[in-house]
């Protein structure tokens, strides 16, 4: 069934790319022209324009990384594992990059790069558990075992981050006691407008590249695959008998 | 109840070879007062900042043996096949997940209970009233570190690197467990009432449960193909 | 029994293929011995049998069950005599024999464990740890294990090997009794002689196909 | 291959384009001058100067909207005559910019309007880091299932096998 889905979002992939350039360049506008600064974040406010979606479509791709592997370790698809493996690097890119802009829009606004906040140290564990997901893929030898721990780890580490937040939030305000925090930012139509723009735009070029990554992690175990099949064609076929026959 | 009695047997069977071999716990004891020693050098500790600190250093020095024991307990069962055989042997995957962490549990408990004097000395700490309160911490956190513990080193025995890579997954995820230790111990070691470090008892709790309860869950996917 | 119909074993999301559309039965009480020549897929076929690995195509049943659907039950009802001892250094041979038991939800008695080490004769031994142990000696005490194991289906991996001519006759007096009990064995080997004193069906795989031939046969075959 | 670049040097067309639009409206709308640049270019058109308020030379209404100031930079002050909206934030000794027109007539800035000082940097630096390393690695990605899909071609490895009992899908 996600096969099925898959195949049938690679059909309209170019109309997701095409839709996701259109909305970015309409977030660009909104956000860069059309909206005005914020009272009292100034110009920096349009920094939200491009982090806010960053930071949502990360935990957008984990979720489907969640998904995908609670739908593997059950159906035990290999293509919903490439899907997975797919995401979870989409899912550290887009976690960094939310990182470093708010590393970027924390400087101007709190006068510091990084803060033990709940928030970013929430990202950050993910980052770390992500990086950690990846590694782990490399030193596997065996693919289906591969897929298998790679799943479980996902879904172990998915269940974690909701209590890392928590344990920071507590031990943030027992040491800092709220010097500086996120200001409830009021959520004018001026604001909105771009963030909403931008959020799809993000989740669309998201789900464009969960396509082409799927694909180019499809064609490299393919690649791999039929040049080992074609050695157990060695293997398998007789001088006499041709090649064996199928199933 | 056979799925108790394999959660006994796997148990018993890793505590024996543990008590003959002495391989895990010496390894863990020693490496952890190595870990004591360079900290006191790398602090300069008076009275004032020990008590700051101390928190810390008892639970990085903790986590780090822990992961060591923990890195042993499945490359163990890489002699001679074992492994194989607790994939196809009969008994409930989950009870053998059990087994293997209660006695990963009981180790890293052993050490800590003959490390914490150590510190106790070297650091001038003063526990006698807050003792029973600093061995639940133990015992809570502890627990927090090997439920996932287990799981991971039962997976990355398998894989490349796997010395490497038991702490680089492992540590993240138990980000929770070491903030709530550390702020549990800090309060107990400053005698400060229960009601204001209360709630990361409670935190330790929680992630104990959720974790033995996924990672119950989750052994038999890592063990069994 | 073990009835196998067109398993197929493509390892690794079917990287490479070791053997494909193998079909053949081993009825209760009768030991089959499968030969072939080295890379032939004879222990991975015994370790798909065995439940360690999935088979990638078609099925196969242990005493009429699923084995992969129904693992557990197959699992119970099957004992693996792989090269790997499956025995732990630290413990004797009792501690061993009962810990393998316990995983099964058996409790032997001692009297029975003394028997079964009689038997195999490593009674003399048997308060040393594993770890001195030579591979002969714990091949005899895996004999030991199957033996109070009494499993419905077995399968052994190369059981001659490490083994001494007093073990070997004692392997093949264990796989008398057990057939005549009424258990399917299937063992790879390539000790024909041995194999020949107990298999009543020889078959042989190679490149991925298996072909059968009779017990006669055995010594002039060339393949392998 | 050729299809992939022909598309990405579209989208490279349309990041140029983008990124000219924006400087010019960077330059317009945003981009601000000295006070030394005023004395000495004295510009015709609207500009926008950054300095910051002198003390003590702050006079007039400012919260109806008219005030007499003048703006101090490196080394040149500027005398502000200033009418608009109601300002926030003009206050003495305060960094901010004055949007409006120089009269060389009389010497004296005429503003309409006063800005905070902003961080432009940091706006143009998120947004760079956000999305430059984004189409990289997004061309990369596709530049690779190219490639795969050639390497499959070239090898031959399309073929179908007789018995594809199991390919992966």
């Amino acid at each position: 069934m996600i096969s099925a889905m898959i195949k049938w979002m690679q059909r309209y992939e170019g109309w997701v790319g095409g839709g996701a350039a259109a909305c970015l360049i309409v977030g660009l506008y909104l956000g860069l022209v059309a909206s005005p600064p914020d009272y009292y974040q100034g110009e920096v406010v349009r920094i939200m324009y491009v982090h806010v979606p960053l930071a949502q479509t990360a935990m957008l791709a984990y979720s489907v990384l969640f998904g995908g592997s609670l739908w593997y370790l059950w159906k035990r698809d290999p293509v919903v594992d490439n899907m997975c493996h797919a995401a979870a690097g989409l899912s550290a890119f887009f976690t960094a990059g939310a990182l470093i802009t708010g590393s970027i829009w924390a400087k101007p606004t709190w006068n510091t790069w990084w803060t033990w906040d709940a928030r970013l140290v929430s990202f950050a564990v993910m980052f770390l558990i992500l990086a950690g997901y990846l590694m782990l893929r490399t030193f596997v030898d065996d693919p289906e075992r591969e897929a298998r721990y790679a799943a479980v780890l996902a879904i172990i580490g998915f269940a974690d981050l909701p209590i890392v937040h928590f344990s920071v939030e507590w031990w943030r305000t027992l040491h800092q006691p709220l010097s500086i925090s996120m200001r409830g930012v009021s959520m004018s139509g001026e604001i909105l407008r771009p963030l909403i723009i931008m959020g799809i735009g993000f989740s669309a070029i998201f789900a464009y590249m969960l396509m082409v990554r799927t694909q180019m992690l499809y064609l490299r175990r393919l690649l791999i695959a039929k040049k080992g099949r074609l050695l157990s064609q060695a293997h398998l076929s007789t001088a006499g008998s041709g090649s064996p026959s199928g199933t | 109840m056979p799925f108790f009695r394999v959660i006994r047997w796997v148990a018993w069977k890793d505590l024996v070879s543990e008590i003959r071999s002495r391989e895990t716990i010496s390894s863990m004891f020693f490496f952890a007062l190595i870990v004591i020693l360079v900290f006191s050098f790398s602090f300069s500790m008076d009275q004032e900042a020990a008590r700051e600190l101390i928190a810390g250093i008892i639970w990085v020095a903790f986590a780090f043996t822990g992961i060591i024991g923990l890195g042993k307990s499945f490359a163990a069962e890489l002699q001679n096949d074992c492994l194989e055989h607790l994939q196809i042997s009969p008994a409930p995957k989950g009870a053998v997940y059990l087994g293997k962490l209660a006695a990963n549990l009981l180790f890293m408990l052993v050490v800590e209970v003959i490390l914490f004097p150590m510190f106790v000395i070297f650091f001038n700490l003063d526990v006698v009233e807050e003792l029973p309160l600093l061995l639940l911490i133990f015992a809570l956190a502890t627990l927090g570190l090997s439920t996932v513990g287990t799981l991971f080193s039962a997976m990355t025995v398998h894989i490349r690197a796997r010395e490497v890579m038991l702490p680089i997954l492992l540590l993240p995820l138990a980000v929770p467990v070491m903030i709530a230790a550390v702020e549990a111990t800090r309060g107990a070691l400053n005698g400060l009432p229960l009601s204001l470090y209360g709630n990361w008892l409670q935190l330790l709790a929680v992630f104990d449960v959720v974790f033995t309860v996924l990672s119950f869950w989750a052994f038999e996917w890592i063990i069994d193909s | 029994m073990i009835a196998i119909r067109g398993l197929a074993l493509g390892k690794s999301h079917g990287h490479y293929r070791v053997f494909q559309d193998l079909s053949f039965e081993v009825a209760a009480g009768e030991c089959y011995a499968l030969f072939g020549p080295n890379g032939a897929g004879k222990t991975t076929l015994l370790r798909v049998l065995a439940t360690l690995y999935r088979p990638s195509n078609g099925r196969f049943e242990i005493m009429g069950h699923d084995g992969v659907a129904e693992k557990d039950v197959v699992r119970a009802a099957l004992l693996l005599l792989a090269h790997g001892s499956y025995l732990y250094d630290e413990l004797d041979a009792e501690e061993n024999l009962r810990f393998a038991l316990a995983l099964r939800g058996l409790a032997p008695t001692d009297r029975q464990i003394k028997l079964v080490l009689d038997r195999t004769a490593i009674g003399a031994f048997a308060d040393l740890k594993v770890r001195f142990y030579s591979a002969g000696m714990k091949k005899r005490l895996a004999i030991a294990k199957a033996m109070l194991i009494r499993p419905q289906v077995l399968l052994m991996d190369e059981p001659y090997t490490s083994l001494d001519e007093a073990g070997m006759r004692l392997m093949n007096q264990y796989i008398r009794d057990i057939v005549k009990e009424g258990a399917a064995v299937l063992m790879t080997t390539h000790d024909r002689l041995r194999s020949a004193e107990v298999a009543q069906r020889v078959g042989v795989l190679d490149k991925g196909r298996l072909s059968h031939i009779t017990v006669d046969e055995l010594a002039s075959h060339a393949v392998f | 291959m050729t299809r992939l670049y022909l598309r990405w040097s579209a989208l490279a067309v349309v990041a140029v384009v983008i990124a000219f639009l924006a400087s010019r409206y960077f330059d317009r709308h945003l981009a601000s001058f000295t006070p030394e640049d005023v004395v000495s270019r004295q510009p015709v058109a609207a500009v926008r100067v950054i300095g910051s308020v002198k003390a003590g030379t702050l006079t007039g209404d400012a919260a109806a909207g008219h005030a007499r100031f003048d703006l101090a930079g490196a080394q040149d002050t500027l005398p502000v005559q200033y009418d608009g909206p109601p300002p926030d934030n003009l206050r003495e000794l305060k960094t901010l910019v004055v949007i409006g027109r120089w009269d060389p007539a009389s010497a004296v800035f005429l503003a309409h309007d006063i800005a905070l000082v902003t961080n432009y940097g940091f706006v143009v630096g998120a947004y760079l880091v956000g999305f430059i390393p984004l189409a990289f690695f997004l061309f990369g990605m596709e530049r690779r299932v190219t490639l795969l899909y050639r390497e499959i071609k070239e090898s031959r490895l399309y073929e179908p096998e007789k018995s594809d009992d199991v390919d992966p899908r």
